[in-house]
């Protein structure tokens, strides 16, 4: 029983360090892209934390909304971020 | 039996961390985004084995999720970012 | 186009701050008693009363129902604030490839059996209209991503209503138990498990359907 | 101190980097991923703070309040991303206008 509760543990303490870190580079990394993707990954730990909260409908609904929905949304931005910059720069060179 | 599950638990999480490095080496977009993906599935694994550990079943319906909403990430890195993928994606 | 920052000084001082900011809010924290039930006891008290077997359900629904009714309110005023920005994006995209195009036919229905499983689930355990309308939700994005266009027909009255269904659900149900028990949203015992699943049913769809709409950018079928 | 403080205070500083971000860094979008990362940090303070019940189940109500929380994120989330395209449309700017350089 002893080890099952030193294993909780160092869980929780790994899931902790896991999300400040994942926090730290999505707003500290180079690239938006990179963001954005970290930021997925963030929403998906931050699920297993739920977890380990016993909040499972927490969890449920971060698993739909993190897992399907932001990233979504973040990735189709950056897309047409994208897109406008490029338009920028052809309009510029013309 | 529990030990072996939270066991497992806590290596899915270990490689998922070794997957970070993936996310932020790339070298390319399509690297990153498939690196995200193999967390959702490690996530799936981890949820499942958790479910078993805490006896809570409910755990399976999150790895449900998971595991049908995965997708919909990836749809849209094919379908918008994948054509700009090629160019320097990452200028900030 | 490389972004400046805050100048060093003010970094560091803004650094500084949230440090003080953060030292101060965790000795609070850990000064909180570290075992309190909070509201469980009064909770599980009154669960014989709120019509369904879940705590949170009971919670969402029942018992703090004016919260979950503004919050359905916020979503639609999210969605009008996206539509008054911008018109939605017209879609450019080539034609999926064969993968692609069979990928939303094998999952789309899977998904949307999901939501009915996770609306259903939510009486009794875990899930209930957040969860079984964001899985509606990425379903439509998903359908939106591979090529599907919401058809002419459906961009009209059709879609507004399906947007305000929840809410105006809600506010009906909200009325309409006035008589029977003297406040607003006071569900009477014996039909409060179906009132709260009716609005339960239509808050996910309106909400699968706003976070859709939330995805398109815009208002469809709008030109500027 | 149990795991369930600790986590509230990982949730304090979730909430702490995103609030440097926020003032800190000019890119609108990075500004949008630093508010999520804070509201986020509020979720893991208030669901960690109802995990302390002494035993049996976890408070349910700050867990209603968080599940409430996320969908109005993701909302304002898809208002922001609108807004910042807006911006960018208008301005030719992912950011705020600087006032000193006027």
């Amino acid at each position: 029983m002893a080890i099952a509760t030193l294993l909780g543990w160092a869980l929780d303490g790994l899931l902790m360090l896991v999300l400040l870190w994942l926090a730290w580079r999505v707003l500290a990394c180079k690239g938006l892209f990179r963001a954005v993707v970290l930021f997925i990954a963030f929403g998906l730990v931050l699920s297993l934390v739920w977890v380990r909260l016993d909040a499972p409908d927490v969890a449920l609904a971060e698993a739909a909304i993190g897992a399907g929905l932001t990233g979504a949304l973040l990735l189709s931005t950056l897309a047409r971020l994208d897109a406008l910059d490029a338009k920028q720069d052809e309009d510029a060179s013309s | 039996m529990t030990l072996v599950y939270l066991g497992g638990a806590l290596f899915l999480l270990l490689t998922l961390v070794a997957g970070l490095w993936r996310v932020l080496r790339g070298p390319t977009a399509a690297d990153r985004m498939l690196a995200a993906q193999l967390f959702g599935t490690t996530a799936v694994a981890c949820l499942l084995l958790l479910a078993e550990a805490d006896r809570a079943p409910a755990l399976r319906d999150v790895a449900l999720v998971f595991a049908l909403l995965a997708v919909v990430a990836v749809v849209t890195f094919v379908r918008r970012n994948w054509r700009a993928a090629g160019e320097d994606l990452d200028a900030d | 186009m490389t972004p400046r920052g805050a100048a060093p000084w003010l970094r560091f001082s803004v650094a500084l701050l949230l440090v003080g900011m953060f030292a101060a809010l965790a000795w609070v924290l850990l000064g909180l008693p570290p075992r309190s039930a909070g509201l469980q006891p009064q909770v599980a008290a009154q669960m014989a009363v709120s019509g369904v077997d879940h705590p949170v359900t009971a919670v969402l629904l029942n018992f703090r129902g004016y919260d979950t009714l503004l919050e359905m309110a916020v979503l639609l005023l999210a969605c009008l604030g996206v539509w008054s920005l911008s018109p939605a994006v017209p879609p450019t995209d080539e034609t999926p490839g064969a993968m692609l195009a069979a990928l939303p036919r094998q999952l789309v229905p899977l998904m949307v059996l999901m939501a009915g499983y996770l609306l259903w689930r939510g009486a009794t355990g875990p899930g209930g209209a957040f969860q079984a309308g964001a899985v509606l939700g990425a379903a439509g994005v998903l359908l939106l991503l591979t090529g599907w266009r919401l058809p002419v027909r459906w961009q009209g009255w059709r879609l507004r209503l399906l947007l305000i269904a929840g809410v105006g659900m809600f506010v009906l149900v909200a009325l309409a138990v006035v008589p029977a028990s003297g406040v607003l949203l006071g569900y009477p015992l014996p039909v409060a498990g179906t009132l709260i699943l009716l609005i339960e049913a239509l808050a996910g769809l309106s909400i699968g359907v706003t976070l859709m709409a939330l995805f398109l950018g815009g208002e469809p079928g709008a030109s500027r | 101190m149990s795991v369930a403080v600790l986590y509230a205070v990982t949730g304090l500083g979730l909430f702490s980097l995103g609030l440097y971000a926020l003032i800190v860094r000019a890119h609108l979008l990075r500004k949008i991923l630093a508010l999520n990362i804070m509201g986020s940090g509020v979720f893991l303070v208030l669901t960690a703070l109802a995990r302390r019940a002494p035993d049996g189940p976890p408070d349910p109500v700050p867990h209603a309040m968080v599940i409430t929380g996320i969908v109005v994120a993701v909302a304002a989330t898809a208002l922001a991303l609108v807004l910042l395209r807006r911006v960018v449309e208008t301005t030719g700017q992912p950011r705020l206008p600087d006032p000193d350089s006027e």
